[in-house]
């Protein structure tokens, strides 16, 4: 049995090298409820096999905030994987 | 105190950012302008192209003006970053910090540039004779 | 190497000396400006008056620049100071130095208004609301 | 007995305040030929008493070089006298 609010909507958005790869600035996921940053993470493994290694090196953020990939989604949340930054010395 | 940040595809200009910090109190500026080399890693650039999260990049420059305001009291700073494409030459990001003295200012602005370059997210892409790539890290 | 080092009357230019010691391997420029404080040990200023020994400042600005160079192998440098009579927010010295990384560039900035300050013969008078005064130390 | 070369002659140069006191730029003084800055600091000393304070917290330069009071001046030689510099932090 399942109910209507078992699932929640995620916005990824893409920078970068990431953007590049996919062609794309961004779009919407669906998981189910309570799915973590690693879970989502999974997911985009999956459906984007060739993201895998940079995706590994990269941070992620939700709204605007760094945060482990244990952290819990909730619907409406914005994600970004950060590839590496760091502009030179 | 609050913060000049930009982010912006306009050419950066140095003259109005120390203006916007200056103030009769401060005898002390300090610039850290970040240019595009015309060389890197043993390539030869052709320009670079910058790219930005926005909201997360203010934010996070944000919190580091406000961490070196806590550790040298600085008032008056300005951060300014460009993206889009760059030429040789061109400037990537200014930063001006001015202070009642220049000790302060010094570590001010350095730790500025030094944190804003490893934690903000913004990521350059070298175009080179021989090809881009996306530069981390 | 050869260090642009001027000691003028005229008002500082800020974008001239930046653009003097520019070059496409440059990827850093830190630029020290000091500026004329409206107050100073506890008094209100009016005006600065400077003083030089022009020769000798010119070569002792030379040797700092030189030092400099040996410690970090800083190859664009420019330094200018004014002199004669300074308005309140107006530039009194102005040091720029351009590298391909910042470390050096900060640290060279830093080194050369440090030891000018305190090695190279200019003095200042401050022209205070109750008073002048030779600035000494 | 006394030759032509026994004097020689130093250019004294005054800048910031002890311009001000002298209200002059600089003035030419004779000495006997071998005598020091030292010798030279207490001629000024006799001529002008109220330098003395500010010229013993001063440095002293001969031909733009800094150096100690001991050292032995020679015809035509430039000297300053350096009053404390430092403009601030």
């Amino acid at each position: 049995m399942q109910c209507y609010n078992t699932t929640m909507n995620i916005r990824v958005r893409y920078f970068a090298s990431l953007r590049e790869i996919l062609e794309k600035n961004e779009e919407q996921l669906t998981l189910h409820d309570g799915a973590t940053v690693a879970a989502l993470r999974a997911a985009l493994f999956a459906r984007y096999p060739r993201l895998q290694t940079i995706m590994e090196r990269s941070l992620c953020a939700v709204n605007h905030q760094y945060v482990s990939l244990e952290t819990q989604l909730h619907d409406g949340d914005e994600v970004v994987f950060i590839p590496p930054v760091g502009g030179g010395n | 105190m609050e913060p000049l940040i930009s982010i912006t595809r306009e050419r950066l200009d140095r003259d109005a950012l120390v203006a916007a910090v200056s103030h009769p109190s401060a005898g002390g500026i300090v610039v850290f302008e970040g240019v595009v080399r015309d060389h890197a890693r043993g390539k030869q650039i052709r320009y670079l192209e910058y790219d930005v999260y926005p909201e997360m990049a203010i934010q996070q420059i944000h919190a580091i003006v406000v961490e070196a305001h806590k550790r040298w009291s600085v008032e008056r700073v300005a951060v300014a970053h460009r993206i889009g494409r760059l030429e040789i030459g061109e400037a990537s990001v200014i930063i001006v910090v001015a202070s009642p003295h220049r000790a302060e200012a010094f570590d001010a602005c350095r730790y500025i540039i030094d944190t804003l370059k490893t934690t903000v997210p913004i990521w350059k892409k070298e175009v080179a004779t021989n090809g881009e790539e996306w530069v981390e890290g």
